[in-house]
């Protein structure tokens, strides 16, 4: 601010409350920050220690409480705590779904980081390179995601359903074919893998495409019945 | 050794003062002094990149001459106080010592080798990149940024989302859960083998990084390579692994190998259709 | 929408516009709930689906950026998605000890650059544009922080991988999209976003003239850069 020659008192006054309205501003712009960014509701006393001197925060929340009043956000008052809240009015549309988004276990990963690179692989060859046994919700779960499919079956003893990975697991990861998994260097590269890697070890190519391998039947609809009844792959398959 | 210089008997002397030599006199005039911390730098790169700024002036104006050899002459110092340098930085110091000779020699008319000029320019070009992408990070990391400077509301509600599916996961989890399942089954039979001489491995893994350095122009490069690579001591073991290893690098595709007659220098060049390296 | 043939009087058209300008503000209302409800970036189509039939989303949205830009809490756009941050000039109330961001080794922050700036990049692109060989751990804490991701696959020899960022990133560095990169344009005028020597890239040898004249600050290639890329004018514009 540049300074002002000396002036008719009328001019400064005026300029001397639009420099109050302009710190009062300002201070509601602080106190709609805190509010905002904060977890829980945020004490008055607390809001009033970051505001510029002079300031009276009960006047700059009341300011800001009645801008928001019609607004699909609330600032509104508990105890002597302040916080917003979406309006009251529109919680139809915030609660429309109530599908909360769930992390996958840790297993359930394990599970599709496999039925993904080792395609079309059986449950007993999951467990085989898990080293543990699978509980059956965890297939299930990837499967209610839509992530994971019944591809056919093993044509070995027993024949084995075969689990394969769908489009919308590829939507979803962002890739656009099973070959856009990153092979054993990449990952080696990313640092994901580390340390000595034996000699002997291999990650698999996932198949180009969704045709059946040569071992591999497809499912027939009575599988799928059957599967649809018994559940998939129940832990005693033989 | 400098004189007047004391280093502990195992060389472990800390690392500045190494570099920093009190009560020398003054050096002349557009020879800045070395001080280098070299556990500080990220790769040869930018080491170049410091002793450039050293020269003070603007990176398209440098002497790349006198850069190489200042480069050459900080890896001559490393290696008489038997500081270990990364293979990166001796590739680089090989590279240098060859562009040296090409700005040096005149070139002869049947040398099909990119001019002394061209290699150059190649330099001055990745250091200028080198220190764009530096000023790009600083800029970016200076930035508002969120959960520093800029906050997203502390106490999200809940809101159906679009999500077509109830679970979250993203491919960092998938491939991490992946890579260390696999990992976990395979740490059994992990074995550690003391190194002694240049495994094949080793030879290898310095001519991929040359590969990188020399591009698709014929490059003369043995000799510069045993010249930085290698102790004195072990010349004998570097000859006949990078020897090996750059046979089966030819023979996969990633290099082109050339001589001219018995006892003339190897060419190398980048091969034109390199194999896939994961082995896919 | 649905035709209407009833001659315009003037009232009628009064209340039509009063019943478009309401359906417009609760569509703003829901839009603000919307996005404020979500600590991340909301989706501009999931935002569209549950405004009223026949509002114009992306105009509401410009109402509520144009309504929020002076206040503590602004509407920011990452790609086509939306969110509330507080004003990035309030940083000095809000920075607190406790909410220190993530601390990147140099390496790091310069591999994040280099993707950034080249992306899709492959690990070998990277590798030689910084002269040295990334340590295993780097590209992981990137992609661990959720700002670097697989892309794809080059169509080259060995398809390698390719790198890229996410929306995080930009939501993270406060960018609307990649083009708002700092210097981006100025950098792919020089040439150096590209693996080969531009074709004007000159080195003048020897050079005659390394002395300065006494009157004479050393230029730095720094200078010089930040010459080119602040753009006159300065740091806020927006």
């Amino acid at each position: 601010m540049a300074a002002v020659e000396i002036e008719p008192e009328d001019d400064l006054i005026e300029a001397e409350q639009g420099a109050v309205e302009s710190a009062f501003v300002e201070a509601e712009r602080i106190a709609e920050a805190l509010i905002f960014a904060s977890a829980q509701p945020v004490s008055e006393r607390s809001i009033a220690e970051r505001l510029p001197a002079g300031i009276d925060a009960r006047a700059v929340l009341a300011r800001l409480k009645a801008a928001y009043a019609p607004r699909g956000v609330n600032l509104v008052q508990v105890e002597d705590h302040w916080a917003f809240r979406t309006a009251a009015d529109l919680s139809f549309v915030l609660r429309s779904g109530e599908t909360e988004a769930r992390k996958l276990s840790r297993a359930a990963l394990e599970v599709l980081a496999i039925i993904a690179y080792h395609q079309p692989v059986t449950r007993a060859e999951i467990e085989e390179i898990r080293g543990v046994q699978t509980s059956k919700g965890t297939v299930d779960v990837l499967m209610e995601a839509g992530w994971v499919r019944f591809r056919g079956r093993r044509r070995s003893p027993g024949r084995p359903v075969t689990f394969g990975t769908t489009r919308d697991f590829l939507d979803h990861f962002g890739l656009e074919t099973l070959r856009d998994l990153p092979g054993l260097e990449e990952l080696k590269g990313a640092g994901l893998l580390s340390g000595r890697i034996p000699p002997g070890f291999r990650m698999p190519l996932p198949p180009a495409d969704d045709e059946l391998a040569e071992d591999e039947d497809p499912m027939t609809a009575s599988d799928i019945e059957e599967l649809g009844l018994l559940t998939p792959g129940g832990s005693d398959e033989e | 050794m400098t004189k007047g210089k004391t280093t502990t008997a195992d060389g472990a002397a800390p690392m500045d003062p190494l570099w920093q030599e009190h009560g020398r006199p003054e050096r002349a005039e557009g020879e800045p002094a070395l001080v280098i911390d070299v556990g500080g730098f990220e790769g040869p790169l930018d080491l170049l990149l410091h002793l450039a700024r050293a020269q003070k002036v603007d990176l398209a104006r440098i002497s790349i001459l006198a850069l190489a050899e200042q480069y050459l002459e900080f890896v001559d110092t490393a290696r008489q106080v038997r500081i270990e340098l990364a293979a990166d930085y001796l590739v680089m110091a090989a590279w240098l010592a060859y562009l040296k000779s090409r700005l040096l020699i005149p070139q002869q008319a049947k040398d099909e080798g990119p001019s002394g000029e061209e290699m150059a320019a190649t330099l001055a070009f990745r250091l200028k990149r080198l220190e764009a992408m530096r000023d790009a990070a600083t800029r970016l990391v200076n930035r508002n940024r969120l959960g520093r400077d800029v906050f997203a509301r502390g106490a999200p509600e809940h809101i159906a989302d679009d999500r077509k599916s109830v679970f979250e996961a993203t491919l960092y989890d998938l491939l991490s859960a992946y890579a260390n399942l696999r990992q976990r089954q395979a740490v059994t039979q992990v074995t550690i083998e003391k190194r002694q001489v240049w495994s094949l491995s080793d030879a290898r893994d310095i001519l991929m990084r040359m590969i990188g350095e020399i591009g698709e122009d014929w490059h003369a490069l043995d000799r510069f390579l045993l010249r930085y690579l290698v102790a004195p001591a072990d010349r004998a073991t570097a000859i006949a692994s990078a020897f090996a290893a750059s046979l089966e690098l030819a023979r996969e595709g990633q290099v082109e190998l050339r001589q001219d007659g018995a006892f003339e220098p190897i060419f190398m060049r980048r091969g034109k259709t390199p194999l896939p390296r994961d082995g896919q």
